[in-house]
Formats: C-alpha cells, structure tokens, sequence
C-alpha cells in the first residue's frame, strides 16, 4: 500500500477536495476560505478547482455562517462551513446548540443536519485571551452534536471525511499546532469511524488518556517515561461525542493508574469528565487517583515566556505520572 | 411552481375566508384548553389578529416553495395546509403531533408541506432560511423561502447577519416583517431605532417592498405575491406588514388586563381592523346572498377544529422510546 | 432578629431595590425589566420606585446587552443586566466570556468589570430543547467570571447583593422552579460571601453535592433516606466559581461516599468536576465510586411524561445513594 | 471638554504632521523588528495608510472623551498621546508594555488617556463603546465616544446591535468606520450588500454623517469635529472615512506579492493618495520655508522611536507573578 507523509493540513485539504468530487453536495463556506485560500491554508486553490458556486466566501457574522450551514445541510446540501477559528464560535454558539444540534430530536426526525463546521483551535502562539480557547469540551456537553478533536494528520483525514458523510452535524476542530505536522497517509481512500477511540501506544504501567494535541504531549511523555523503565499506554479519545471510553476502561483493569491530558482550561472540562466516567467505571482497578495535566486557570497572556508557564507540555505529563506511578 | 396568477375568484377568496376563520376557531380553541389545562407548559403564543398576515402571505407561494416562522406559528402552519388534528395534537404534546409531541406549540413543522417550522430563538430561523434558500441558488432551482419574522426579531444580529448575507448571496428569500408594534411588552419606538422597519433594506442595498396593511388578506396577497415574483427572479426583498396581536404576547400576559391604553387599542384594532371583518365586508359588497356560504363554512370550521381536538385527546402520551429516539439520526 | 418567610423571586427584588438605593451607580437593564415589570417578575415595580434614567428596557439584543453593560462596568456603573432566560445567553457568550471576564487580565488591571448579569435558568415546564438549558458549569469553565447560583431565597438575597457589590463580573443564574419557594430572611441587611459553599444538612452516611435547584432534590432525598437510617450531609455549593470544595472534602473525610446532584446534562459538567477533584484531593477515602445523578444525555422535549422522565429528582438520589452505601 | 474649535494654525497642522509621521515611522519600525523575531507572534495588523483617519479624528477629542477602535489599533494610541515607549514594549511582550506585556499589539489601552483599547474579536468594542457612551448619559455628563471599526466589521451582529441601542439610548458615539474596501481578502462588494457603508443609519434612524477622504486629515478633522459636536448635544452619528492599509492584513499577509491587481491598487494610493504627502503639500504650498521644520520633524521622530524600540529591549519580560496577577480583582 503506497503512502506518502503528509501534514494534517495537506491532509485535510485532500479530504475536502476528495468529497467535493464525490460529492456534489458538498460545498466550503466561511470567512477566507475563498481568494484567500483559507485562513490555514485548507482550503487553498478549492476556489481555483470548484469555482465560486461551491467555495463560498462570507461576511464576518460568525452567526449567520453557522445558521446558514444549518438550514443548507435542513435543505439537503452537506455543508462544510469554516468558522476561521474557535474563538469566533461564541458568536455561532447558539446557531450550533439550539439549532445544529436541536431540529432533528426537536422536529421528530423531520429534518437532518448532514453539516460539519472546522474550526482551528488552540494556543501557544501569543494569540492572547481572546483568541487561545479551546473549548472543545463546551461544545460535547450538548446531546444532538458530534465533536471530532483529530491529533495526527491520518487520522483528520479519515475523521473529515466521516463527518462530511454522516447525517448529524459535527463540530470538526483542528490544533492549529499541528497543521504542519505530518503523517504516513496511504493513496487509497480511507475512513476514520464515528466515536472510536484509537490505542497510540501500549504500556502497562499507566494510562494516559487525551485527544487532539494532547496526544502528541502524552506520546512524548511517554518516550520520556519509558527511559526510566515506565510504559505508559495512550489512549487517543479522538471523539468527544461520541465518547469511546471503553478502550480507556480495559487499559485501566491493566495499568490501575491514569493521567488525563488536555489543552483546554482545568475546569468543567476533559479531565473532569473522564476522570468521573472512570472512577466510576473502574472503581476496583484504581490504585492511585486519576491526575489532570491541563492548561493553567489563566486567560491566556501575550508575552510568549508566562504564555508558554500557563501551557501544559509532556514534562508536566511526565511529572503527573510520577506522582501516581512509585 | 408558483400558483400566485390565479385571480382573485369567489373561490379564493372563500377558500382565504376559510383559513382564517379556522386559525381564529382553532386559537381560541387553544386558549380555552389552555386554561382547561389539556394544554400545558409555560408557553403559547397565539396568532389571533395576525391571520391575514399569514393567509395571504402564504397563499402567495407555490407547493415547492418554502415557509419559516417564529414561536407564533400555528396559523402559518394551518395557512400552509397541515391538517390540525396532528397541530391539536402537537399542542397537547402527543405521540400524533406533527412534532411527535416533541417540539411543542412553538415548534411545529411539516416537511411534507414545506413548512421548515416555528422556531422560537428570537430570530434564529432568519438564518435557516437563508441556508434554504441558499440550497435553491446551488442547485439551480427557483424555489423561494418566504420567512416570517416580529418587528422585535429585528433588532437581533441574527435579523442582520441573515439579511446582508442573503444580499450578497443574492438569495430569493422574502423577509415579511410581522409588525404587531410590540415585542412582549416593548413598543416598537423603545425597541428599534427605525420604526419603519422596512427602511432597513437600505442597509444591505436590498429591494425594499412596501409596508402593508397585514388586516387585509387581498392587500397582503398582492403585496407579497410581488415579493414572491420579484425574489424567484432577482433576489431578496424585504416586505413590512402592519398586524395587532389580539391575544397579548402569551398566554400568561395579562397586560390588557392591567393597562387602559393597551385595552383602548385592542378595542379599536378588532372594531375597525379586524381581518374576518375586512374581508367578510368585502365578500358581502361583491357578492349577492354569500351570507349562507360564510355560516356554512363556519360551522364545517367548527367542526374541524372540534374534531382536531377529540383526535388530540384520545392520542397517546410519548413513551421513553420517543424521548431517546432522534437525537442523533441513526 | 425579626425574620419573614419571602419567596426567591422576592428575595431577589428586595436585594435589587437595596442596592439601588444604597448607590447611585446600580441600575438594572435587559428585555422587559421596565413597563413589562420583568418576565419573572424580579424587576416589578422598579422603573415606577427608580425611573427610566436606572431601569432599562432594551431591544432583543443579548450580544450588545451584555456587551454594553461590560461598558458601563468598565466605565464606572454597576450594571445588573438581566438575560431574560439563560438560554438566550449563548447569544451574549461572546460578550461575557471573550469581554466580561478578559479585559481586567488583558490590559493588565487598567479596567474593572463590577457587573452582574442574571438569568432565569433551569427546565421542567414544558419549555423545550431550546429553552431549557441549565449551562452554568459551561460558564464556570472559564477564569476571569464568577458564577453564582442559590438554591433558596435567604442565599440568593445576600449573594445577589455581594455580587453587585464585588468588583468582578458575575453570571448570576436563578433556577425558575425556585422562583416562588419561600425561606425566612431577616428584615436586617446581610450578605453572602462570595465563593463560601454551605453545608445545608448534617450527616454522617453520604455526601450530597449540589447546587441551586439539586440542593432541594438533595435536602428531599436526605429526608427520604433519613427514614431508611442514612444520614446523608448535603453541601450546596453555591457558587461554582470560586469553587469552594474544602466542606465537600470534609465531608467526605467523614462520609467516605459522595453523591453529585445537578440539573445540568452529565457529561463535561457539573458532576464531573466535583468528581474528578474529590477522588484526587481524597482518594484515601473512597469507600464507593463517587455517583452522578443530573438531567439524562437528551435535548429536552415538550411532552411533559417524557420531560419529567429527563429530569434529575429525589427518587434518583435515593437510588444513587442506596447503590454506595450498603 | 471639547478642544475642536482650535483654528488650523501652522502649529496644529505641524501637530498633525508629526502624529502622522510618527504612526508611520513606528508601524515600519514594528515590521523591521517584526521580520528580526524581536516583536513575535501571530498578529500584527498595521496602520500604515490609515494614518489621517485616526490622527485627524481623534484630534477632534477632547481630554474627557472616549476612543475605541479593533486590533488595527497602534496608530490610535499613538495619536491619542500614549508614549511610544510602552506601546513599544507592549510590542515586544515586556512588563512595562502598556498592558504589561499581557495584551500584546492587539490590545493596547491606556486609562489615562481615556483609551479604552484595541479589541480582537471583530466589531466587539463597538458593544463596550455604547456601554461606556451610556455612562456619560447617565451621569448627565457631556464626554463623547469615537469608536472606530473597519469595513468588514459592519456585516457583524455586535454592529447592528450596538448602534441600533445606540440610536434607541440616544448615547453621544461617533460610530467611524474606516473602510479600507477589505477585510482580510474579502472585498466589500463581497461583504456587503450595500457598500455604501455610511448609509446603513438609515437602519437606525441615526444621523448619516459624511463619507470622507480618509487620507486627507484636514477633512476627516473636519468632518469628525461636527459629528463630535453632534454626538455630545443630539446623539450617535455615522461616518465613513475611505482609506487604504499600505501593509496588507497583517505581518503575514502575502496578497501584494501575489497579486498584481492588488499591488497596483496600492501602488496608485500610495503615488496619489499617501496621507503624509497630501498633508505636506498642502503645508508647502501654505507656508514658506517649512521644509526645514518638516525635515526636522522627521528627525525627531526617528529618535522617538529609536529611543522607544531601546527602552523596550531593555525592558524586562513578565513573571510567573504577572501571569497570575488580575485574572479578578482582589
Ligand atoms: C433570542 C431570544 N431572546 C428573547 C426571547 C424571549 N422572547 C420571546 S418572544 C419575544 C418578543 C418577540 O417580539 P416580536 O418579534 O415583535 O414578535 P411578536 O411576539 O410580537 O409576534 C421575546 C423577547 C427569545 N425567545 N429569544
Ligand atoms: C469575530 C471575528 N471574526 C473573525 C476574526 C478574524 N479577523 C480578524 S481581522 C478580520 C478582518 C477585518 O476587516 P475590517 O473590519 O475591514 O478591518 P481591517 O482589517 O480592514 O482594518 C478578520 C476576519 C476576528 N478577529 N473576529
Ligand atoms: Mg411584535
Ligand atoms: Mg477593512
């Protein structure tokens, strides 16, 4: 089977480009991603390949980009509607909460809402507080919405694809971090299923469980670990919603220890629910508590050497272990 | 295709006279069963004193062409053709509803009609239409979204963002502007700093239609049987009619109750612009001995909306299956 | 201390009125605080005691009501705006959460936010999917606000109070159900610290967790079990941020079994950071998986047998209970 | 109080001159220092070309009044008098930025020279500005808020909201858009349905006010002036100031490499329509011999900013302290 290393990017634009053809239905919208040629370069040349009808540039009303999106996909169009980044989301919120996710359950079934919106997400580039969220688990606590958090460039392809192919909207989110990272993508055409979780790596001695970048953070701490004889294995959750946890389950009957890693803020958030499901789920199993590696509480600051204090990164991992791990 | 060349013949007209009187029997009805308490829950808004807005605005489009609404929608559907056993249903939150007991009174909606729904986010439902009627543009179809809106709904972003992007877009959306003069309890004059609402076309460079007088079901039926006409060919338009709500905002206001001035007001609206008057007058000058023909339809209304009602009642409750079902299409 | 048993709705009113009174620069504003007295009535008889200058009716326009009361904040006044319900917050979030609880951080503690933005919040009449949310711990996820949330009329007078008074922006949610339940308040003035949970009920079998209406699904179920011989301790927490665990560790400490009760849906909530923390701060203490009872994983329907089959209530944290402590 | 009835003397116009040259001295200085990895990040969005939109209306202030405007934001503080210094730190990321180095270029303030801040999220200030003009009424006080926003920021809900409330309030805003014709890529045929910005007071019921020439700051002082004089005695006001941004988006927008049309459009502004060389051909032809006091201007402000890129080198980074300082109030 041919393969060829490809950023997530490059990755996902294949993706878009894929389904375009196959699909006639499927059409971009947002903001840049026309002329510009996306804001992360998604999109680039879709303008150029599929012409104005099917590469919709719009306005900057975050509102009506999503509400839009939803009424097309109502309509029987598969939107793919780009919200430039997550940030900008709070101002689609209620167009995504109380409408994507809503008309089906609240019609009956009348209606469905085949729409994926991409948003780029995350922090570490002096973005400052108002535009470093990554508010992934806000959006999963709503019934009636997937949310797809891809960690590598395979499986984003995969992932974008699914999405733009089911019938229930799905807020596609993509770690500006790893735009540029590549992976070994076969020529042949793939599909990442809805809400399954991936094993990254196999160890024994505890579970670090994560998603999106996260996971990079957890297999670097896991290389880490395992120079001092700790093999930790990592669970890629992939899906927030759907939420796969029973690969985390089996893990813990074998580690008895987990660490929970996230971009996102501490609170009400990642770690909070799937250190609940578990201690829950595996109550007999646990040996230790359940540890959270997130970003510090803080809105996020502009000067690069607090911004960087306030992110976590695999040695923060690498410490929680430690304390669990003796 | 659009049915809006038929001229306005003894039969339309009857056939409006009939909706309306069904929406008015069939909200009063509500009403009742609301204070019986077979209808329940905190929210029902009814559409009485609109009903030529609705009738003549919907009789306008044609069977493939698309209606979207607000919460105040049981007239919108009923104007569209669904039957109002299933709306008498949905209202009591039965398994037979439209909605399937699920949406509620604010929440109707019939596919099979085209009706895309009363949605009760303030505003919400303006960018749904404008991705219906995208959905028109895309496939090279000339179908057109009426959406129906309250002049409160259009001090929202969703009434902005929806109205400039279907500008752009160049969309066949008509944007009918209910002005009732009041949102709840707020007057137009403290609420938007237009008050001639339909002036705000000028802000997205869209063609600006005329403001109506929304009692009259011909003069709504004209106007928006232009609006029709004009966005199936060329684009969006934005169209004002002037309506009272006869009912207060909801069940629960009691305003008129409280406040003179507002009661003044009802009084004069439903003595001199009442719709079923307006046009029972009309009939009555332009045609000999309709008197009989209007009772007949009256009572068969009764009848209708009487039957809804005992087919509302003896439906069965939703089950657990129901309230897990639809979530997520399987 | 002469004492009157006082609704919620009119707790809250009187706490407004004080506050008026007592400065110049509070004044309440929102979608029919004025003529329409206030949906919940809360604001009734305020624009005829305080005038038009210091009650505010304003347009259906969450973005800019939120967005020009963080104006007025920073500008110098105590706004208290209210949203009419909460679920018309998600067209204010940006407001809140991208300017209420960033500008004090962003520009380096140049500008203060003393606002109050309340909302009725809550489900169980039939209100539907889209108008039943009960998202605070959505908020709560977020620095820079905090979110207060009583669970009786004598807590929500004095922190509703103390919220105005505190220099910082507060999302203040009053569960509707509660609205019209009675609690003595005294007739002389008293606050509630901001960021003090309250044990309601003492107890030495189980903790309940809870807050706002899940305290009196918690007080009921404790009366229930009290029957049975369990003595469940019931800590209301109040505010979930500042969060104030240290009671629920106590608690625990002595109990070893926790019960987390909310109106909230279950996952990335309430439950599951009161989870994850109490197992990590006491994990030497588990006797039982910690339990989570809140509303079931659904958009919420009209039909009152089905709702009412969604909604948390006594009987389930009964049962919860009754599944750890054996 | 209002300072606007100041005579174009030879000082003010030399004022002028010197902000001017300033703002564009500095934006070039922040690139260099941009491309040397000394100012990092992601967002860097300059004023060059917008220059006498904000010098000309902001001189149009008094001390009392307000400013606002997006993340385009260096040039307002400059010409609202915040020292280059730290403004230059803020830049760089250092504790003595103006916003200790947390708010970065994005999100310059300085409460004492009542400005408010560049703000990120598009069209988000326009909401706080109509906060903070509510203030003045109600303290019956007479201070004035110029809230600047670009062209696409118009399409916004915050927009239509803001000054819908503005009109309804009656609040003391001149709401100033500079339209540089393009947000990002997207032009405003594309954006807009009515491009014609200005007009959509219309909307509100609110007074329209010129559209300008934004490259000339005789004109935009002209026109801001009366909008100031209107806004403090009557109520909120539209401008729009037509202007172009020499430096593309932001520091890593590539159009004017990649497109001719583009690069040709700048190239005709900066030969014809350059507002330092409008305000310098008009100060020739006007006073005799003023080229030595135009070149000695220049001088001195490269010194200023020299001396503003030292102090900010020198300046120490945050702390672990600083990160975890004024998330609330203590
Ligand atoms: C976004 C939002 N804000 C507030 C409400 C509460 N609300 C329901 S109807 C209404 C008034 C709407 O007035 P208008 O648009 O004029 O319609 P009318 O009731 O007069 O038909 C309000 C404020 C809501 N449902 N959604
Ligand atoms: C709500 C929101 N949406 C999108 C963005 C991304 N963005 C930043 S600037 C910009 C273009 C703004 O254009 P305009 O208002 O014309 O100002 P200009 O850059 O031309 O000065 C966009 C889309 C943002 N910061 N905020
Ligand atoms: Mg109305
Ligand atoms: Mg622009």
């Amino acid at each position: 089977m041919a393969e060829k290393n490809v950023p997530m990017r490059e990755a996902l634009r294949a993706a878009l480009i894929e389904e375009m053809e196959r699909d006639e239905t499927v059409f971009v919208m947002g903001e840049e991603v026309g002329s510009w040629q996306g804001t992360h370069r998604v999109t680039r040349g879709l303008l150029e390949m599929f012409g104005e009808r099917r590469v919709k540039d719009t306005p900057i009303s975050e509102l009506v980009i999503a509400g839009a999106a939803v009424g097309a996909a109502m309509a029987g169009l598969r939107p793919v509607a780009e919200i430039m980044t997550i940030n900008f989301a709070f101002l689609s919120i209620d167009a995504i909460i109380n409408h994507a996710a809503k008309v089906h359950y609240m019609f009956n079934g009348q209606f469905r809402v085949p729409l994926v919106i991409r948003a780029a997400s995350g922090w570490g580039n002096q973005a400052t507080a108002t535009h470093s969220h990554t508010p992934e688990p806000i959006f999963a606590h709503f019934p009636g919405l997937y949310v797809a958090c891809p960690s590598n460039a395979y499986d984003a392809k995969g992932m974008l694809k699914t999405a733009i192919r089911d019938d229930n909207p799905v807020l596609f989110t993509e770690s500006i971090a790893l735009y540029s990272k590549p992976s070994l993508i076969p020529e042949e055409e793939y599909l990442v299923p809805v809400g399954k979780s991936d094993v990254k790596r196999q160890g024994e001695h505890v579970t670090l469980v994560s998603y999106a970048r996260g996971v990079e953070w957890s297999l670097e701490a896991a290389a880490m670990l395992a120079k001092e004889g700790i093999e930790a294995e990592v669970v890629d959750l992939r899906w927030l919603r759907p939420l796969d946890l029973e690969p985390v389950f089996e893990s813990f009957k074998k580690t008895n220890r987990c660490v929970v890693v996230e971009e996102s803020l501490p609170h009400f958030s990642f770690g909070s629910e799937i250190a609940a499901q578990l201690q829950e789920a595996a109550f007999d199993y646990m040996d230790a508590p359940i540890k959270r590696v997130s970003a510090m509480d803080v809105p996020l600051p502009y000067a690069k050497e607090i911004e960087l204090m306030a992110l976590p990164n695999a040695q923060k991992v690498v410490d929680a272990v430690k304390e669990i791990v003796y | 295709m659009a049915t809006n060349t038929r001229s306005l013949d003894k039969v339309t007209l009857l056939d409006w006279y009939r909706q309306i009187v069904l929406i008015r029997q069939f909200e009063n009805r509500c009403d009742e069963l609301y204070h019986q308490k077979k209808i329940t829950g905190v929210y029902l808004h009814l559409y009485s004193g609109h009903e030529a807005v609705g009738v003549g605005a919907v009789a306008a489009l044609g069977e493939d062409d698309h209606v979207l609404t607000g919460y105040r929608d049981h007239g919108i559907a009923l104007a569209r053709g669904v039957d109002a056993k299933p709306l008498m249903a949905e209202m009591m939150g039965k398994r037979t509803g439209v909605s399937g007991g699920k949406g509620g009174s604010m929440h109707l909606a019939s596919r099979a009609h085209n009706f895309w729904g009363g949605y009760a986010i303030v505003a919400g439902h303006l960018s749904l239409a404008t991705g219906i009627a995208f959905k028109e543009r895309y496939m090279g179809t000339e179908n057109v979204v009426l959406c129906l809106m309250g002049d409160g709904a259009t001090n929202n972003g969703y009434f902005h963002e929806s109205l400039n992007l279907s500008a752009v877009w160049n969309l066949p959306v008509v944007w009918l502007i209910e002005n009732n003069f009041i949102g709840m309890g707020t007057r137009i004059e403290d609420s938007s700093g237009q008050p001639e609402l339909v002036k705000r076309a000028v802000a997205y460079g869209m063609k600006q239609g005329p403001r109506i007088d929304g009692q009259n079901v011909i003069e709504v039926h004209e106007a928006i049987s232009e609006a029709v006409a004009y966005a199936r060919k060329k684009g969006p338009v934005l169209v004002e009619a002037l309506t009272y709500r006869y009912k207060g905002h909801g069940v629960s206001d009691k305003q008129y109750d409280a406040r003179d001035d507002l009661k003044r007001e009802l009084d004069d609206w439903q003595a001199h612009k009442d719709p079923i008057n307006i046009l029972k007058d009309h009939l009555l000058a332009g045609f000999d001995g309709i008197e009989a023909e209007l009772a007949k339809i009256d009572t068969e209304v009764h009848e209708i909306v009487e039957e809804a009602v005992r087919y509302a009642e003896a439906s069965p409750v939703p089950t657990y299956e129901d309230l897990i079902r639809h979530i997520y299409v399987e």
